[in-house]
């Protein structure tokens, strides 16, 4: 840290450029304001299916991808359009997608369930839980074969670190010193189910122990801190020293789904986390270290409101797939 | 839609209309009720009530320790349900969607179904697993899939589909009275499809596919929700001065052979209609199973097969839809078939 | 036993008599010199040499970073396989039995086979998978299934079975030049069997099915381990006056529908002969194909099967082969097929 | 432990009478013998198929069982044989099993790799690795549920910690509490797969942390230090307060399993282990302890020769499953 901030100058601040945070800031208004668009966009009856939204968590995905450049892989999950949107995603494509047409990342075939934008990194939301995990892997595997430098960013949720893919794959990361990161966005439920209910430890960092990996768990509602936590796992799996496990402690405001009655939570509860929302706070931050003013940020919020109507305006006018080409894509060539 | 499942006698029991999710939480229900050793697991099938609500508010009545709320562990949850079967409880294990079985292939496929022969008869293993299964809610490729026919290769399973509210009742207090495991395909859009449904306690046979209706001049043999695409079909072509017989095959292990076989006797034509994808799905097996009897020699057309495309489920409705056989289909087919000749 | 491949131009090399697990070996061998993005993984494919001595020595010439040891970890190790091919390497993933593969249906099947239709061709995943299969060595019946048929019912997977050493090398170059994952059923009896095996690199297509003896009387289409004993019945059927043409179909997905067709059109009889559980193998889709082609018209006889019985496989050696088709059976089925008339 | 004995008694000579020492290493002796039987059956051709013995390992196997009735339960693994004679099985059936006969614990159809004894309570040796581990968490809902009162003790090895089914397993049985014990023979080896390569910690016992339940490590070969570590887990269980993880180091002495070159591991190596005979350290103990003569363990010694004679004179005689009934026992009825 540069010795001419004040000793308590948050990480992030520190460690980044004004244009850099406010990039940040405009991710996380942008993952917000493209969810609630999307979210309205299903309640007209526009999207069909179902999505899982982060709203909420936005600190957690933009904090995580802070350190990663395009060369550098994430694999996400159900829960994922805040990744993408992180890891640099063009909202007009993603939007094209929830609207199914060819315009779309996955030319209408994925959805929200499977969106991704591979050239940026982003090997694609998963719709099964802890279906990511080996994948990343896999990843970081090729990495490190082929000498590439990139780090991978596995995102999963408190959930899926239940499933035998979290242990498998911890593992055989941590045997091989593989260059990857673990992100467990820890937001106390899977679907309705509550990390005391399902999982034996009070912290999901502390299993990192169980494959001597570094684990910590970070205030994933604040921006700087996960930065902060990211910043030293992906220098680690850079450095060749192996992967690390982080949870980010956060929280969805909506329900797991669309269909969701939200039976498992109190009203307070839900109130509570909202009073810490991570965008406020990095806003606060931003002010408070005199990085932006709140005209400037009501700028980037007012920018991404456009950006956004201007996506579902392209989505809306994009072209289906012809029903011709279900079958296409199945294989890389055709088969008869 | 013609309902009537013909070739079996009605139950007493008075009826009432419950969709078939309802059917299924009041066989859950009465199971729960007569037998402690029954117990419900899955994942959020306590307070959350189930993804598709078809448990609903039976923790309510039967609390946790009946009623139990699985980690996500599939491999896990399965192989506890497994070892609880075979130490003495009932259990009833939820899978949220079917495709997630994919996890618990191991534990389904080489313990489930292997353990009472591997150990000679010395043990019997009467788990009933429930799948919600197949299309049509924009879910997309890995919530979407139809894979009963994987189950249906593999001895040691019995694998039904019911098609209807009262066999989704009847079909799950028969399989709790199994007492090998049994695999229930439930079809997700038929959830909220409302049937006559019998007040109390009876058993649909498994083993036993139903005539839905009757007819001379084709047999559509299908699964599911593809049973009530047949119906309307053949509503239409009986418009048209063709009758179809249709054929619900309930459970495809073990196949009723006699009245596949027994209606293509009859009609000298089939049609097999199935979500699963076309190539090894169950219509493969009836086309299989009437080619090496002796109905082969009534045949009069070649067997055709509606299955779902050679490919995953795909998230734009208009793809999803034609990844798998809608009426249209049928009734191309249907035509088709009719009009050919030997 | 004929061998002779009959409709595929034998490649151009000099041959050398190795056996199948040898000739596996060489074709990783020449893929990890001539391409530094090859991978082998798998449990004890190092020092070990592999469970079947295939991968043998290979680690003490491509080292431990290219000829990788994983953890008892199907899912993971499967699914880091799929990763990996995803970002750049060619990996062929081991399983020390293919019964294993159950744990990671997951990552077969809802990822390998789906992501690059899900993310609408943006990716591909190049994966190799080696799934040593099938009964005969006393192992009993979670370590001696056939499960191919699970694999060639899920459309994204390319499924082969090859059943001479030359077409196990072939098709092991030709899978690692394939882009998408490819599935290999290895037989483990056959590990053991020599042939004539051209020298260097060579491709055997996957999709192409092998007529392996020429006959008109009936149509054998077999598969694996299943075509040798085929071809010993058809030598004892030909001293009867019965010429039995042998189809190897090597691919399961896709299926090489012409060849069979073709075959079926001239002979009007066909058996299929295959070691997985009857119901649902192999042989019901290439019945169900043939049924609903039109080469059903020149079928003189039903369509017989012969697959494996419906049991899993028991350890008792004499129950272990009544189990899966043996020659007697073929002959018998053979010989009253080709006296059968319509 | 009773005040007469002196301080640096041995636990299992405190806790257990002499006849049940003396039958615990008749026991060992048994399996060593079993073992040694099918070993030679198998060279000389009567036996087909392949075996995982686990010469060697003898007090693993039976220091498990001390604390266990005939009402708790057992999993198994490949390597199951000592599992299955400790829980009190007949050897002659046993071997009529391996032979393949009709009299066999399966009837002939799961050999050595299926091996069970139901009525004693070992509910099968299982040829999935870690296949077992949540069938013994099911058994202890069993027991739980129903109130029996019962234990389950789950075998497995080493490699198997690195299957998912152990994590999801293990974090079940401590989120319900239930009652069930989870041994880990650790051998070293998963095959040819040393733990050093295979898994990330050196100690597989600190994963318990990552189900917060006890973990112990103890010496496998010998007969007192399992049998206490049992001690203490199997009365946890019966009172409720949730399984434990206990991590028995041990080596087996033959090959992996028939087709095994030893490629992996140094004649020293082996020879190290076998100088700590885990049957020698059994009969030192009870001489030293007076509880049983040389002359005594002699006659167990050869009281377990005779007995195996026996027993492959039984299996050897037995009659052969019915070819006919190759698909009886599929279902519990016939289905056509
Ligand atoms: C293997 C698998 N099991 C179950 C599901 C259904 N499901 C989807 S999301 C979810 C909860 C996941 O919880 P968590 O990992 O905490 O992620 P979150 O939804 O909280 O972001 C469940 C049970 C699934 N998609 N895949
Ligand atoms: C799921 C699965 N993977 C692989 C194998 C093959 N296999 C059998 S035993 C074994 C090694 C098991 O090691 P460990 O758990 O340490 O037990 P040990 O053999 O040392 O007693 C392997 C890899 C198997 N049977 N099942
Ligand atoms: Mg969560
Ligand atoms: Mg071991």
């Amino acid at each position: 840290m540069p010795d001419l901030l004040p000793e308590n100058t948050p990480f992030a601040i520190a460690r980044y450029t004004p244009d850099e945070l406010k990039a940040a800031l405009r991710k996380m208004y942008l993952i917000r304001k493209f969810e609630e668009g999307a979210e309205e966009s299903y309640t007209r009856g526009l999207i069909h299916g179902t999505m899982h939204l982060s709203i909420g968590q936005e600190a957690s995905a933009v904090g995580a991808c802070m350190a990663l450049g395009d060369a550098d892989k994430i694999t996400s999950t159900h829960r994922g359009h805040g990744h993408c949107v992180a890891k640099g995603a063009d909202v007009s494509r993603m939007f094209a997608e929830f609207f199914g047409k060819e315009s779309g990342y996955c030319r209408g075939r994925g959805g929200s369930m499977h969106i991704a934008d591979v050239e940026k990194g982003n090997l694609g939301a998963n719709g099964i839980v802890g279906g990511g995990l080996p994948i990343a892997v896999g990843a970081a595997l090729s990495a490190k074969r082929l000498g590439t430098g990139a780090v991978t960013v596995c995102f999963f949720g408190d959930g899926a670190n239940n499933e035998g893919a979290f242990h498998e794959a911890l593992n055989m990361a941590a045997i091989w010193k593989l260059p990857v990161v673990f992100v467990c966005e820890n937001n106390k439920y899977g679907m309705s189910t509550s990390t005391e209910r399902s999982t034996a430890v009070r912290r999901i960092a502390t299993r990192a122990d169980a494959y001597a990996m570094p684990g910590v768990t970070v205030d994933g509602n604040d921006f700087s801190a996960v930065s902060e936590a990211m910043d030293a796992a992906v220098a680690r799996a850079r450095a060749g020293e192996g992967p690390s496990l982080v949870e980010s402690m956060t929280y969805r405001w909506r329900g797991h789904s669309k269909s969701d009655r939200n039976r498992y939570r109190s009203k307070e509860e839900i109130a509570d986390w909202m009073a810490r929302d991570p965008i406020t706070r990095m806003a606060d931050m931003l002010v408070e270290h005199g990085i932006a003013t709140r005209e400037e940020i009501a700028g980037l919020e007012a920018g991404a409101d456009r950006e956004i109507a201007e996506a579902i305006e392209f989505a809306k006018t994009g072209e289906n797939p012809k029903v011709a080409e279900v079958t296409r894509d199945v294989y890389t060539e055709a088969v008869q | 839609m013609n309902m009537d499942a013909g070739t079996l006698a009605r139950p007493e029991q008075e009826t009432r209309e419950l969709s078939y999710a309802e059917a299924i939480r009041e066989a859950m229900d009465i199971a729960l009720a007569a037998d402690e050793r029954v117990v419900l697991m899955g994942e959020d099938i306590g307070v959350y009530g189930g993804a598709f609500q078809v448990t609903g508010d039976l923790v309510h009545k039967y609390g946790t320790d009946r009623v139990i709320d699985t980690p996500i562990s599939e491999l896990g949850g399965a192989g506890v349900a497994v070892g609880a079967a075979m130490t003495g409880l009932r259990p009833i294990f939820e899978f949220q969607f079917s495709d997630f079985a994919t996890l618990a292939m191991e534990q389904i496929v080489n313990q489930a179904a292997k353990v009472r022969y591997m150990l000679g008869g010395a043990v019997s293993v009467p788990v009933v697993m429930r799948m919600p299964a197949g299309s049509g809610t924009g879910a997309a490729a890995q919530h979407s899939q139809s894979l009963e026919a994987w189950f249906a290769h593999v001895p040691g399973l019995k694998v039904v589909q019911p098609s209807t509210p009262e066999d989704a009742k009847g079909l799950l207090l028969a399989a709790l009275e199994d007492p090998d495991p049994v695999l229930i395909f439930e079809h997700k859009l038929l959830y909220k499809m409302k049937g006559e449904v019998p007040a109390g306690h009876y058993l649909t046979p498994i083993g036993k596919a139903a005539i839905r209706r009757k007819g001379t001049d084709l047999t559509i043999v299908a699964t599911s929700i593809m049973v009530h695409k047949a119906l309307e079909a053949a509503q239409t072509l009986a418009g048209e001065g063709i009758e179809a017989e249709v054929v619900d095959l309930r459970t495809i292990r073990p196949i009723d052979r006699e009245t596949v076989l027994g209606s293509v006797r009859k009609t000298s034509r089939l049609l097999c209609v199935y979500e699963g994808v076309k190539t090894l799905g169950i219509g493969a097996e009836i086309s299989a199973m009437v080619a090496e009897s002796d109905a082969f020699d009534y045949l009069d057309a070649p067997i055709v097969r509606l299955g779902g495309a050679e490919c995953p489920i795909p998230y734009n409705p208009d793809l999803e839809r034609a990844a798998v056989p809608q009426v249209p289909d049928i009734l191309q087919a249907a035509r088709a078939l009719a009009g050919e000749r030997v």
